[in-house]
């Protein structure tokens, strides 16, 4: 498959190479779900104290993915709704790397089983996901094809090359364990553009050692080709329908090599902090459960009208009341602009400083340029007009119009028809549309009611003697 | 075409023999042949360029259907099942015939304008659907009602249809001027589309939407058409 | 411009829920959306939005027609004010009445119907015509399919037809005859009664018994008779193109629908190139081409049908034109075209299918 | 399920006795059928020739009125390439012919009667018995402002030629030049055609020599 479709949502606000490792905070609030995970077996009583690295959870859906405590402290359960707080903090620092570690780990896939319930324990394995369905992939499973990715296209969340710069050798050794998971199924790393120094550094470290099976993938970068079930895809690894691809990003595969050659547990994760509204957008190193506010706090330009939303721009949540520390999937924040100045004849303007998908504004003379987005909806909600952008920018291949016009008609089955399933979630179609209809989240609800109502679709020469039986009764 | 019965409302069961009121009204509103079931229309299209042609059409077919619902109920415990249809189509046929001649001999003028389509009542749905959905299955007084408030329901829509384009297309009304058009040196441009075949559409469409809204049939679980 | 926001604000409530004339809040809100962006805010992923809204996407279209409607200025007078005028205060009224009734906004593709209309239609028109397509055209065309957007026909051509079927007498004999020189007809008021001529449209003198063709500069220029906003190629030529640019209308229409008539015409007429150049320029097709044809809601939503869609509509212009006492044909090979979008969209849906059919 | 053998009898008895009715209201009805038909056309022809009648007169009055003052020459019909050549004497007039045309129309043919005087050269009447043009537009044809612009016309130009013209209404006439019909150029070229035809025939006619057995220019 040809990647198709894509666009770059280019904003001001993007965050800077810059890794900052934040001190500790006074407490840690744990939220016990994020987006793909539930926490909801406990393994902690209130007033407990905790060591770091103890097990404070458990996802009994998610193969009994643990939760780990970054630091030592007392924890208490029933403070905060839905979050663990982590109080009088003890966390020891991490001690400096040995210089005399090894560059590389020889191959050994004997150990495959304990190496993988190892990466479970240290809180590593929640990085592996099923391309197909974004959920934790299962340990004991055997995927067909695995996707390394060190890209992230999606504004704004952590960088690959932030996380990977300064971690080569980090990088390396994680995919060597990575092979010694698996028996000769192939790894492919996805590299941004070969030629980048960060593509040419892992490249070099890489080299010379034959028996890492690697297939290196230059990817375009546009929105969203680094999407999970979209690279698998490309790469043509979906072909039966029931293969299991396991995808891992390269903080996942730092974390394999941090919990598997220094034995340490993974509880912390470089996000961005990035948005129109704060003043140095940049990278941080933080444990899971720092206070979100802490985080915030004197880096924005503007303490009200903001919006904090957990994850990019075109995929996040929006963070709310009841979310009050960083999660354990937590990739970036961002923060924008929730705006009060209603904007005059704003339609009716040249539009030199809106970059837009469509060639309605002067600005698509200009080269491309980053805008300053709020939250605005920049426009009413109106019926479809069928403009068909949301066809052209689709990476999927779908019509989201079509789909649009069956669900508004409650049309399940032409939904389905429309190869719903298809849709990789990136949210593009919303964003671009004009008539400012909540595409994305339509696609979403109506594949999982598709997937709960319909099942999964008939083979074809079922559907062919249907219709035919159809034709029938109608004559 | 012919073989849709549409009996909604109707006494397929009969059920409601002896209730000749509630025949009458399913007859002339609740399932009105033409608002309803849509029936009959492309006649209802035809011929409804002025009142007087809609009158004589609609006269034509309650005639026909009064007639021939008589004739099928009062055959209907003799007629054999298998030719049912043929002795339908035979006895309707007689009367269309007999009406058109006679249209023929005393109403020549009118029989012009009608063209064929006093013929084409052998094959109007709803002559035929009335002998089978209702006068197969009951006594002859009855049937003969349903018949004739078939007809009347037909005769109001057409009617209506025939008013607005012979008064919106003409200016007249039975041929009598109600507004003077301006080829007559009068005030009243005449609207040709309503003359043509696309008014009985419009016209028609904007009745039934209006037929609708007043018998709130836009509930979605009311089967309007069949 | 504080002034205007706070009366507007000031109002609001009276419009809300509740309010005294709460009825009219469609109304309200439109004139509110027409001064003011919104303020309403994403709610759910994606957090910002593209800067493109309807409201844009038509002012593009209205942007377009200005300059044939400076054309027709300048042939056929200040007539063409009132005629606009009319046709957006009746057909403004059905549109608000719907939206009252409906509790829905007022939708902004309006504004291009409404000035499209009279462009559409010849200069000496009455005014009562106008107005009277116009709430046909929105009424039937539009209101009834459930508004913007679920329409099956572009509601001016509905219009158009309507008033040709009604009162073809008035259409074929409501021409202008176009100013020239410097100010054309920028100075005059074309009275109906005085200047209207039911003098030939030159694709009728085309098709008579001695083919008579206006020279191809006047075509070019649009001093010709014809509906006030066809005349001028050079005019639709301009707006058109910038519709191309703004990618409002789709090149996957037009261009087929171009080459679509140009071939049939080749065929019908011969290899007489001046004389397809000549077809090209004169009657609607141009206006029908860029304006009519492109409206993305009754034009086929699949790409590979927007093609079929504008051969089909060329191919059926050149052959209404030619081949039928109809010597202009734009309006019924559009509206034939519109009512096959559906169609062609559903086999184009279905091909697409079978193309994903092998992605897992 | 009754058996073959009825339902043979039952379909037998019920189209005897349809067959029955229908034959009798036919018997019944036919000759007033005839007599209507017969009439349409003859009242037609009075028209066009200027005889007065009563409008309400029976079907069979108006065939008996026609008999009496309307004959019929076949051979100039055939000489004309017309269906039907009529002619009787006006107490005004004098000898009146009525000659029918046909042609296409816009939609559906068009059928009439050319009425001419004695002099084979000026148009008494004209009218159009069969026509089914646009309502409103092309179907004015029908209506007596369009025929009542034929009357007193020549069938010559001022040079002599034969042939009529049509031209848009409100300009200056030759004598050969009748108003056209507002908005319905299609239907007033295709009449002009049609009218033209026949002229043109009845032209070759004159030039040719004397017709048989009728005098000629009485």
């Amino acid at each position: 498959m040809k990647p198709r479709g894509g666009y770059n949502v280019n904003l001001i606000g993007g965050p800077s190479g810059v890794v900052e490792k934040l001190s500790p905070p006074e407490k840690l609030c744990i939220p016990l779900h994020s987006r793909h995970l539930k926490f909801s077996e406990l393994r902690v009583a209130d007033g407990d104290s905790v060591s770091s690295g103890q097990t404070l959870a458990v996802d009994p859906e998610a193969f009994s993915v643990p939760l780990l405590a970054p630091c030592g402290g007392t924890a208490g359960l029933s403070r905060l709704d839905g979050h663990i707080v982590i109080e009088n903090l003890n966390c020891p620092p991490d001690p400096a790397p040995d210089p005399e570690l090894p560059t590389h780990v020889p191959y050994d896939s004997g150990q495959a089983a304990e190496k993988r319930r190892k990466l479970l324990e240290l809180g590593a394995w929640q990085f592996v996901s099923n391309a197909r369905t974004h959920q934790v992939a299962d340990p004991d499973g055997t995927p067909s094809a695995v996707i390394v990715s060190t890209v992230h296209l999606e504004p704004f969340v952590a960088r690959g090359s932030a996380i990977c710069t300064g971690s080569i050798n980090e990088l390396v050794r994680g995919l060597e364990h990575l092979q010694s998971l698996l028996e000769y199924q192939a790894i492919h790393l996805v590299l941004p553009n070969v030629k980048l120094e960060l593509a040419q550094d892992i490249q070099k470290t890489i080299r010379g050692h034959a028996w890492l099976k690697l297939s290196e993938v230059p990817l375009q970068m546009r929105y969203p080709f680094d999407n999970q079930t979209l690279l698998a895809r490309h790469l043509g690894l979906f072909t039966e329908g029931d293969e299991t691809v396991w995808f891992i990003p390269a903080a996942g595969v730092i974390a394999f090599d941090r919990a598997l050659t220094l034995n340490r547990p993974c509880t912390s994760r470089i996000i961005s902090l990035a948005g129109p509204v704060v003043k140095d957008p940049l990278h941080l190193e933080v444990p899971v459960g720092y206070p979100i506010d802490k985080i915030i706090a004197g880096r924005l330009t503007q303490d009200d009208n903001v919006r904090v939303v957990n994850g990019g721009i075109l995929t996040g949540t929006q963070i709310t009341e009841d979310q009050a520390g960083i999660d354990t999937e937590c990739s970036g924040l961002t923060v924008l602009e929730t705006p009060t100045v209603r904007e005059m004849f704003g339609w009716l303007r040249l539009g030199c400083d809106r970059r837009s998908f469509s060639k309605c504004f002067t600005s698509t003379l200009k080269k491309a340029f980053g805008e300053n987005l709020s939250t605005s909806l920049r426009g009413e909600r109106r019926p479809c007009v069928a403009c068909g952008q949301c066809v052209t920018v689709c990476p999927a291949g779908i019509m989201p119009n079509a789909i649009h016009k069956y669900l508004f008609s409650d049309e399940l089955e032409q939904a389905q028809r429309l190869r719903t399933d298809l849709c990789a979630e990136c949210g593009l179609c919303s964003y671009i549309c004009p008539s400012k209809i909540d595409l994305y989240d339509e696609l979403v609800r109506a594949k999982v009611r598709i997937a709960e109502e319909l099942g999964p679709p008939a083979e074809e020469p079922e559907e062919q003697a249907a219709q035919e039986n159809q034709e029938e009764d109608v004559a | 075409m012919a073989n849709s019965p549409a009996p909604i409302g109707g006494c397929g069961s009969g059920i409601c023999c002896g209730k000749g009121k509630e025949t009458f009204k399913a007859g002339v509103w609740v399932t009105n042949p033409i608002a309803i079931q849509i029936l009959g229309i492309c006649s209802a299209l035809a011929v409804t360029t002025t009142l007087m042609n809609s009158l004589v059409m609609s006269i034509a077919l309650t005639f026909v259907c009064v007639g021939s619902n008589l004739f099928v109920s009062l055959l209907r415990d003799v007629t054999p099942r298998r030719v049912r249809m043929i002795a339908e189509v035979a006895i309707i046929a007689t009367f269309v015939i007999i009406f058109d001649l006679l249209l023929k001999a005393f109403y020549f003028e009118m029989s012009e304008q009608l063209g064929p389509y006093v013929g084409l009542i052998i094959t109007n749905c709803i002559v035929m659907g009335r002998a089978e959905a209702f006068a197969l299955q009951n006594p002859p007084v009855v049937s003969m009602l349903d018949g004739f408030a078939n007809g009347i329901g037909y005769t109001i829509v057409l009617c209506s249809v025939g008013f607005f384009r012979e008064l919106l297309g003409a200016g007249q009304l039975f041929g009598y001027t109600i507004m003077e058009t301006v080829a007559n040196k009068g005030w009243y441009p005449q609207n040709v589309v309503m003359i043509l075949a696309p008014g009985a559409f419009i016209t028609l469409g904007f009745l039934i939407a209006l037929y609708n809204y007043m018998s709130g049939a836009n509930d979605p679980d009311k089967e309007t058409s069949p | 411009m504080k002034f205007l926001a706070n009366l507007l604000d000031k109002a609001r409530p009276t419009f809300q829920k509740g309010g005294s004339l709460s009825a009219l809040k469609p109304l309200f809100d439109a004139i509110d959306a027409f001064m003011f962006n919104p303020l309403t805010q994403s709610k759910l992923a994606p957090h910002a939005r593209d800067p493109l809204d309807v409201k844009r996407y038509m002012s593009m279209v209205i942007i377009a027609l200005i300059p044939c409607t400076m054309a027709s200025f300048y042939f056929f007078g200040w007539r063409m004010l009132p005629m606009i005028m009319v046709s957006y205060m009746a057909g403004g009224a059905v549109e608000v009445a719907f939206a009252v009734i409906r509790k829905e906004e007022i939708n902004e593709g309006f504004l291009v119907t409404g000035l499209l209309f009279p462009l559409i239609l010849p200069p000496g028109l009455p005014l009562w015509m106008v107005a009277v397509g116009v709430m046909f055209g929105v009424l039937v065309g539009k209101e009834i399919f459930g508004g913007t957007g679920r329409n099956l026909f572009n509601p001016a051509l509905v219009g158009r037809c309507f008033l040709l079927l009604s009162y073809g007498g008035e259409m074929g004999g409501a021409w202008i005859e176009p100013g020239g020189g410097w100010f054309g007809r920028l100075g005059q008021y074309a009275e109906t009664s005085v200047d209207a001529v039911s003098q030939a449209t030159p694709l009728y003198d085309a098709a008579a018994e001695i083919p008579k063709f206006a020279p191809l500069s006047d075509l070019f220029y649009g001093n010709v008779l014809g509906c006030a906003g066809e005349t001028s190629a050079l005019a639709l030529i301009l707006g058109g193109v910038l519709l191309l640019i703004f990618g409002v209308a789709s090149w996957r229409t037009v261009i087929p629908l171009l080459v679509g008539f140009g071939v049939m015409t080749v065929v019908l007429v011969g290899g007489d190139m001046q004389l397809v150049v000549w077809h090209y320029l004169a009657g609607g097709l141009l206006l029908g081409a860029f304006f009519m044809a492109t409206d993305p809601v009754s034009s086929p939503m699949t790409n590979g049908g927007k093609f079929v869609y504008g051969a089909l509509i060329g191919i059926a212009t050149a052959l209404i034109r030619l081949k039928t006492p109809l010597f202009e044909g734009m309006m019924f090979a559009i509206l034939t075209g519109n009512m096959f979008a559906p169609i062609i969209d559903e086999v184009f849906i279905a091909m697409h299918v079978r193309g994903l059919r092998n992605e897992k | 399920m009754k058996s073959n053998l009825y339902t043979i009898v039952y379909a037998a008895l019920l189209a005897l006795v349809c067959a029955t009715a229908l034959t009798a209201v036919n018997a019944l009805t036919k000759e007033a059928y005839d007599d209507n038909l017969a009439a349409k056309k003859d009242r037609n022809i009075m028209t066009v020739l200027g005889i007065s009648f009563d409008a309400n007169a029976s079907a069979k009055e108006i065939v008996k009125i026609r008999e009496q003052k309307v004959k019929e020459d076949t051979d100039r019909a055939a000489l004309y390439g017309a269906r039907h050549v009529y002619f009787s004497d006006h107490p005004e007039h004098g000898r009146l012919w009525a000659i029918t045309f046909e042609g296409d129309g816009m939609w559906k043919p068009i059928e009439g009667l050319l009425c001419l005087k004695a002099d084979l050269k000026t148009i008494y009447r004209v009218t159009f018995y069969k026509q089914e043009e646009t309502p409103g537009l092309g179907a004015k044809i029908a209506k007596a402002p369009f025929q009542n612009g034929f009357r007193g016309k020549s069938i010559y130009d001022s040079s002599g030629k034969p042939g009529i013209l049509i031209k848009r209404a409100g300009t200056n006439h030759q004598s050969n030049e009748i108003d056209a019909i507002t908005g319905a150029s299609i239907t007033s070229g295709k009449v002009k055609d049609m009218l033209n035809k026949l002229i043109n025939k009845i032209a070759k006619a004159k030039t040719a020599g004397k017709l048989p057995g009728v005098p000629d220019g009485q």
